[in-house]
């Protein structure tokens, strides 16, 4: 028996419910989406999926073309580059450092600063409104050169430059949390709970957590999409991750060596670069249009 | 509001309008050369280097030599000195030296006399008398010290004016060939003395002065060496008024920047973009070039103090493909550190051919059979390595298949060999330009017990038997005697293994087809005395 | 505007004492030896004693710190560790490079993403905004140099219309002065200024664009979408009720508006074009701060960092405090935040 | 002729749950000079009927009507352009928050300068500056603002409500319209403030020639000088005629509760006696009932009331009721 709904019944939906369904309206919103979750599918499958290892170099196939051109062999479907390794490996591995490490990176720094900025946001000891100016101004030194500041303190390799972008990560999401925390705190809902006896906690997670999760959540974006940037303008620099590493940015620097004997290997890690970028940038700014249009209606 | 859009709207249209190309020739354009060097040079004096991009920076611009070496002759021919003569048994040297030979005169100094027999005194002293005033600025003498004719010479005479003699410990058969080489150069004693009463005696390896067909004009680090002609050069200078040394570190900007026709000659190019491009304004030259590449094992390091080691991860090493991919062709498999145009080479020794299963053999045998090692690969193309990074990257997989765990280190170009002389290192790849035909050249600076110590002997390997062999071959001037010690030197490099010999590349330049006249010695740096540019209309008439 | 002008001042002199406080600590974070960091005399020199002593690296840290900030507002910044150089005395010709780029792109971004932004606001949700927006999500994803690099090949090899690297053909001889190639042209006493001149705006035409492009791409879309929320704004509904016309309105109401909310993310942007220079200079061989830093970085010479640090971020701050007070006194509403 | 004359006006929505009738058939006439008051609950549509009338509407708004006419000049039939050079020349709105309407980056003088139209400006070059000044000036007389040397350079944030209030019907007037629609003009205004607002108006009716269209959401708030009532519930007209007979005899159920409430708010009410309100709440815009929409509500509703009442008139009075109060006169 199907169901009926015998009454008026308003559903209450979480503005974050709210704000997926305005996303969900737009065809390129999805289409990023999906895109988004299939390129963190191949972060995770990555070593499943690659044909063969990234080192793996074959010494009769160097510098083939990618499989579509006449000179190509479907063997290396993307081609291979100028030692031979096959590039759809490499840049299948590649996600997993330019794309699965600033995840990891984005999480870590989020953990630690939403839950800084959410104390602060609530604390009411400090003179607020010069301390937030200062914050503000020392915002805006921006996060690049604070992970070149890092490097330069600790060196390159790895670890040190996911360190790095992480550090200079954390104070976006200390800063957007604050002011989040702070703008709904003085909201008479949370007044009106704070008059009815909440503890803080309770407040911060069951009150205020469900409307700031939105700003979170495109605050996320945006750091993912600074931290891929991040880390693969250091690695091109030859500051980050070093090459054979085949992370993005780096396979760039050292495509640009044979840019005419195979274009392809430069044209390949920068479109994949794009796209990812890309699409985390449309899912932000649909995040972004969604939550003011929720805002706004 | 108004007025700061006006000013954006004048500053658009002054952007836009930069963009037509202008249509005539500009003069300065047309009466200098710029050539695009690797890096900054370290210094302005050769004497205090082995570097090749200092070396191709001042040695043959800024300076002479009392001698030349002349490779198509193979003979030694007069610069500074219009003759000499060996005395006493080849243990003294007398030099008549040329006259009218003017020193720079620029806006740091004006020299009031001509060259004479106290300039050179003053220039060997330098590194030779440890007491001399100015010995200690700048430091060491590396080239002097591991070929050892710091040891070699006892003292350098006046005996007049214009004529010098150069005391010998003993003969050396070895001795003009080292003088001829772009580090022998010749200093101004007058200009030292200047700068010693105003108490600023470093300025002269910074401002430099010396008698070369260029004179200093400025130099900005990581941007550009500024030289002008030498307007009253002694012989015949070169037909530009300008050279520029602009400092571009990345290859592949260097190709671009010469097609765009920002260069106009580049050392090092990437060949075979070059060849993609196919561009017929363009000239790449090559040459037989007296270098090695290798791989020196830091033989002061466990594990790779045992010979066998080394054996193993040289038979674990595909040397075939490098050849192929890093030099594309262009180079020679290496069986000894001798190139085989050497007189002295010898290939009768054990090959390292690839051979992954003696390598993990020998290695089983050493017991290490998982091994984890680092290796250094220098930032900067040479002559004898186009990319050491990218073969470094190549060796990685190679090892890796005999269970060798490498990982790359590099740095940039002055910290690298400063850690490097430290020994902070694994292995490393490197390599050997001769700086002269002799081919004690490559043995003394690279492997003596000495080099040890000054930091060139990258394997940081001193073996008592190979140097004693090295001094007897020095000691005699014997042609055949000296061939037969330098091939059981070889020998016993080629059992020591503390390097493996990768390959002989040739040499190559590429340039613009307006620039003529830039030489390339065989054993030195490069030389701008005689280049000229011929105009776009010059061109088309040839 | 007294009390907002004096807030802001105290808000810019306690974060440029914070910044002080972090670039004195970086010596101590830096590898090596503090004083060593600080003044760039290696630990061997003869002079290391001395000047270990009146740093005072025996005494206490905030002895050490004054004494720091001493040196440091006296132009004594110390000397490179790679080229022996004073820093300080080459600071601002990098700064002037640097900035040389920075305000042609900033200049050049602001012009077109600002017009394009309105431009597009007008024609909300029609094929051209939808066109202009898109373009602008792309052009804000594209790798900055990834998109260097495809139009260096473009542009300047395949075309030969640009020269790729430096700020001018060496072979002028322009000597630097003040660091910023234009100003140099100007005031040297070369013969051929006016060739000098096109030549060198021949070699910025490529960076100016490709370093403003994202800052262009960012302005575009929050000048567009703040002067669209604007045009739905009462008082601007009101304004066209009173028969004011479409460009009236945009321009008395719509877009003074959209631009004291936009004037808020400006200092945003300039970071980013500060971390895009980094990046281009480094590409276009750009003798700039950050073209200095990254080989600084490089090169381990803690002296030089430590002065880019300061010089990008200071300058970072006095453009906020410029912004801030621009808005202040333009948009007197601001004060009242 | 009336200034203004409006029947049937309908105004549907689209919203995400489908159209929605905010307005439905609703007329209205209003004379030259005289002051109209429309009163109705919050989501009556008064607002809305405003807005249609001085084409301040939104693209998903759409309205219908057999008339809209201004001065005998169909409204509706115009194009943009043409109806807001109509609208932009006879008529002028304020509203119930002066400062969103007030540009927050623009000085009071910059403002009403904008609104004082090219012609009345006299003068050379010069002169004109210092003739628009002038005319700044007496405008902010004319609305009570005797202290205009503090105003004139002010920006909106720093006036008080009132005076802000002042300042927009200053520029509502500076062209001298022939209708000024004032949307709850003081709602959430200080007593004393709220009188001057109303007094004010009440002279500029009468000493301009300018008719009032007085829009509030009670009857308490309406001008003692009001000469046309007009009451809205849900997008439906319950009751237009004479202000005073309209006040002293409804004929709507709608009407009788209204003024009891508003005599109610005078009078102290009994302990524990019931609020003489009507049963139930507004519904909201997705659940408009069909028929009279006051329907669930009146407490004279029967089954007829499904079916949407037709006009009944009566003298210059007009309701929508099957179950008037009034007696009819067969």
């Amino acid at each position: 028996m199907p169901h009926i709904n015998l009454y008026y019944k308003d559903e209450n939906p979480s503005p974050l419910t709210l704000v997926w369904r305005r996303f969900k309206e737009r065809l390129l919103s999805m289409t990023a989406l999906y895109i988004l979750l299939a390129m963190i599918l191949v972060v995770i499958f990555s070593p499943i999926l690659a044909p063969y290892s990234t080192s793996m170099q074959f010494a009769d196939a160097v510098s083939l073309p990618p499989s579509w051109t006449e000179q190509g062999n479907i063997q290396f479907l993307m081609g291979t580059d100028d030692l031979g390794r096959d590039m759809l490996s490499r840049l299948l591995i590649g996600s997993i450092y330019s794309l699965g490490l600033p995840i990891l990176m984005v999480a870590v720094s989020s953990i630690i600063g939403m839950v800084i900025g959410a104390v602060l946001g609530i604390d009411r000891t400090i003179k607020y409104q010069t301390f937030s100016r200062v914050f503000d101004t020392l915002l805006s030194i921006p996060s690049f050169l604070m992970a070149l500041i890092i490097i330069a303190i600790l060196g390159t390799g790895l670890f040190n430059v996911a360190l790095a972008i992480t550090l200079s990560l954390i104070p976006q999401f200390i800063f957007v949390t604050r002011n989040a925390v702070h703008q709904e705190w003085h909201k008479d809902y949370v007044t009106a709970s704070r008059l009815n006896g909440c503890s803080k906690p309770y407040l911060l997670y069951r009150v205020i957590l469900p409307n700031i999760t939105p700003i979170l959540v495109m605050q996320l974006t945006v750091s993912l999409s600074v931290a891929i940037m991040d880390i693969a303008a250091l690695s091109f620099l030859g500051l980050g991750i070093q090459s054979p590493t085949p992370e993005w940015g780096s396979m760039l620097a050292r495509s640009l060596d044979e840019v005419y004997l195979s274009p392809w290997s430069m044209v390949l890690p920068g479109v994949t670069l794009f796209v990812t970028i890309m699409s985390i940038n449309i899912v932000g700014d649909s995040l972004r249009r969604a939550l003011s249009e929720r805002v706004n209606s | 509001m108004t007025k700061a859009f006006s000013l954006l709207i004048s500053a658009t249209t002054i952007l836009l309008s930069g963009c037509e190309p202008s249509t005539e020739e500009v003069t300065p354009l047309s009466e200098g050369i710029i050539y695009c060097s690797e890096g900054n040079p370290d210094t302005f004096n050769p004497q205090l280097v082995t570097s090749g991009t200092t070396v191709d920076a001042t040695a043959a611009q800024l300076y002479d030599r009392l001698i030349d070496y002349d490779a198509e002759k193979q003979a030694f021919v007069p610069a500074l000195a219009e003759s000499w003569e060996p005395l006493d048994n080849g243990t003294r040297y007398r030099f008549y030296l040329r006259e009218g030979v003017e020193f720079h005169s620029t806006d740091y100094f004006s020299p009031t006399r001509e060259f004479n027999a106290e300039d050179v005194r003053f220039s060997f002293n330098r590194w030779l008398d440890e007491t001399s005033l100015y010995h200690n600025v700048g430091g060491s003498y590396p080239f002097f010290s591991a070929t050892g004719l710091d040891k070699l010479i006892q003292k350098v005479v006046k005996v007049d004016e214009m004529t010098v003699d150069i005391v010998l410990n003993n003969a050396d058969s070895s001795f003009l060939a080292n003088l001829a080489t772009d580090f022998a150069i010749i200093l101004s004693a007058e200009y030292a003395q200047l700068l010693s009463v105003k108490d600023m005696p470093y300025l002269i390896d910074q401002k430099p002065i010396g008698t070369g067909p260029y004179r200093f004009e400025s130099f900005r680090k990581d941007v550009l060496i500024r030289y002008t002609k030498h307007p009253d050069y002694w012989r015949e200078g070169p037909g530009i008024k300008q050279l520029v040394y602009s400092i571009t570190p990345n290859a592949n900007k260097r190709m671009l920047k010469l097609v765009t026709g920002e260069c106009d000659i580049i050392p090092y190019p990437l060949i075979s973009e070059l060849q993609a491009l196919n561009r017929d304004d363009i000239i790449v030259t090559n040459e037989v070039s007296p270098n090695v590449s290798f791989w020196a094992f830091n033989t002061k390091r466990p594990p790779f103090d045992d010979p066998l080691v080394r054996q193993a991860l040289s038979h674990a090493i595909n040397r075939q493909a490098i050849i192929d991919t890093i030099y594309y062709g262009n180079a020679e498999l290496a069986r000894s550190i001798l190139p085989p145009t050497s007189w002295a080479y010898d290939n009768q020794g054990i090959q390292y051919d690839y051979n992954p299963e003696k390598a993990r053999k020998l290695l089983e045998e050493a017991g290490h059979s998982e091994l984890s090692i680092n290796i250094w690969a220098m930032p900067v193309q040479r002559v004898y390595n186009p990319n050491a990074r990218r073969m470094a990257e190549l060796m990685q997989s190679d090892l890796a298949q005999v269970g060798v765990n490498a990982r790359i280190v590099s740095y940039e170009w002055n910290t690298f060999r400063r850690r490097l002389s430290r020994g902070e290192h694994d292995t490393v790849l490197i390599g050997w330009y001769a700086d002269n035909a002799d081919p004690d050249n490559f043995f003394r600076p690279l492997l003596s017990c000495a080099a040890v110590a000054t930091g060139g002997n990258r394997a940081n390997w001193c073996h008592p038997g190979f140097d004693q062999l090295l001094y007897e071959a020095i000691a005699t001037t014997n042609a055949n005697e000296r061939k037969a010690l330098y091939q059981s030197a070889q020998h016993i490099l080629n059992q020591q293994l503390p390097l493996l010999p990768i390959a002989h590349s040739r040499r190559y330049q590429a340039q613009k087809k307006s620039v003529r006249g830039v030489q390339l010695p065989p054993y030195g740096g490069i030389n701008f005395r005689l280049a000229t540019k011929v105009t776009t209309a010059e061109e088309s008439e040839q | 505007m007294i009390r907002y002008l004096s807030s802001r001042l105290f808000v810019f002199i306690i974060a440029f004492f914070l910044l002080t406080v972090f670039t004195f600590s970086l010596n101590f974070f830096f590898p090596g030896d503090p004083v060593t960091n600080m003044t760039g005399v290696r630990t061997f020199s003869d002079y290391y004693p001395v000047i270990s002593e009146i740093r005072g690296a025996d005494k206490n840290i905030a002895f050490q710190y004054i004494n720091y900030m001493q040196n440091l507002l006296s132009g004594n910044w110390g000397a490179s560790l790679s080229s022996g150089d004073y820093v300080f005395e080459h600071t601002y010709q990098h700064l002037f490079a640097s900035l040389e780029l920075i305000v042609g792109a900033l200049v050049l971004a602001v012009l077109i993403g600002v017009l394009s932004g309105i431009f597009a606001a007008t024609q909300f949700r029609g094929p051209i905004d939808k066109g202009v927006i898109s373009l602008a999500m792309a052009g804000y994803s594209i790798p900055v140099f990834w998109l260097a690099q495809l139009l260096i090949l473009f542009f300047a090899v395949k075309l030969d219309w640009l020269p790729i690297t430096g700020q001018i053909n060496p072979l002028y001889g322009i000597a630097p002065q003040s660091g910023s190639i234009l100003i140099d042209i100007v005031i040297s006493d070369s013969d051929y200024k006016a060739a000098a001149l096109q030549d060198a705006l021949n070699h910025l035409i490529l960076p100016v664009i490709i370093l403003s492009i994202m800052p262009m791409m960012l302005l575009l879309r929050l000048m567009r979408n703040a002067t669209q929320e604007m045009l739905q704004k009462p008082y601007v509904k009101a304004a066209r009720a009173r028969g004011l016309n479409e460009f009236q309105v945009l321009i008395k109401h719509a877009v003074p508006n959209a631009t004291q909310s936009v004037l808020q993310q400006v200092p945003l942007i300039f970071s980013l074009l500060l971390s895009n220079s980094i990046v281009i200079e480094s590409i276009f061989n750009w003798p700039g701060i950050g073209n200095w830093l990254v080989r600084a970085i490089f090169e381990r010479d803690f002296p030089v960092i430590q002065a880019c640090v300061l010089i990008i971020a200071l300058t970072i701050l006095l453009f906020n405090l410029v912004v801030d007070l621009y808005r202040g006194w333009r948009f007197p509403i601001v004060r009242q935040e | 002729m009336q200034l203004l004359d409006i029947r049937n006006l309908t105004v549907e929505m689209k919203t995400p749950h489908g159209i929605v009738r905010v307005l439905d058939k609703v007329n209205l006439q209003l004379g030259k000079g005289e002051i109209h008051s429309l009163v109705g609950e919050s989501g009556s549509g008064k607002s809305l009927l405003a807005k249609a009338i001085v084409g301040f509407t939104n693209p998903n708004w759409e309205v219908t009507a057999d008339r809209l006419w201004w001065n005998g000049q169909d409204l509706l039939a115009m194009n943009t352009k043409q109806r807001r050079a109509v609208t932009g020349r006879d008529m002028a709105m304020i509203f119930q928050d002066p400062y969103s309407y007030l540009d927050p980056n623009s000085t009071v003088e910059q403002q009403i300068v904008e609104a004082i139209p090219e012609g009345d400006v006299r003068g050379t070059f010069m002169r004109r500056r210092v003739d628009r000044k002038t005319r700044v000036k007496r405008l902010l007389h004319r609305v009570g603002i005797r202290d205009h040397e503090s105003v004139i350079d002010s920006y909106p944030f720093e006036l008080s409500q009132g005076v802000a209030q002042k300042v927009s019907i200053a520029i509502a007037i500076a062209h001298r319209p022939r209708l000024l629609i004032a949307d709850e003009p003081t709602t959430a205004m200080e007593p004393s403030t709220k009188l001057q607002i109303h007094r004010l108006l009440a002279r500029l009716a009468a000493s301009q020639e300018m008719s009032v269209l007085l829009i509030s959401q009670d009857l308490t708030s309406i001008l003692p000088e009001t000469k046309q009532l007009t009451l809205l519930y849900c997008g439906q007209l319950m009751e237009t005629g004479p202000a005073e007979e309209v006040i002293n005899h409804p004929a709507h159920p709608y009407t009788d509760s209204m003024l009891r409430m508003s005599l109610q708010t005078q009078q102290e009410l009994p302990h524990k006696a019931r609020l003489p309100t009507l049963p139930g709440a507004i519904p909201t815009l997705r659940h408009m009932p069909i028929g009279c929409r006051l329907g669930p509500r009146c407490p004279y509703a029967q089954k007829q009331c499904v079916k949407a009442p037709l006009a009944t008139q009566k003298q210059q009075r007009v309701f929508h009721c099957h179950f008037p109060l009034l007696e009819l006169e067969s």
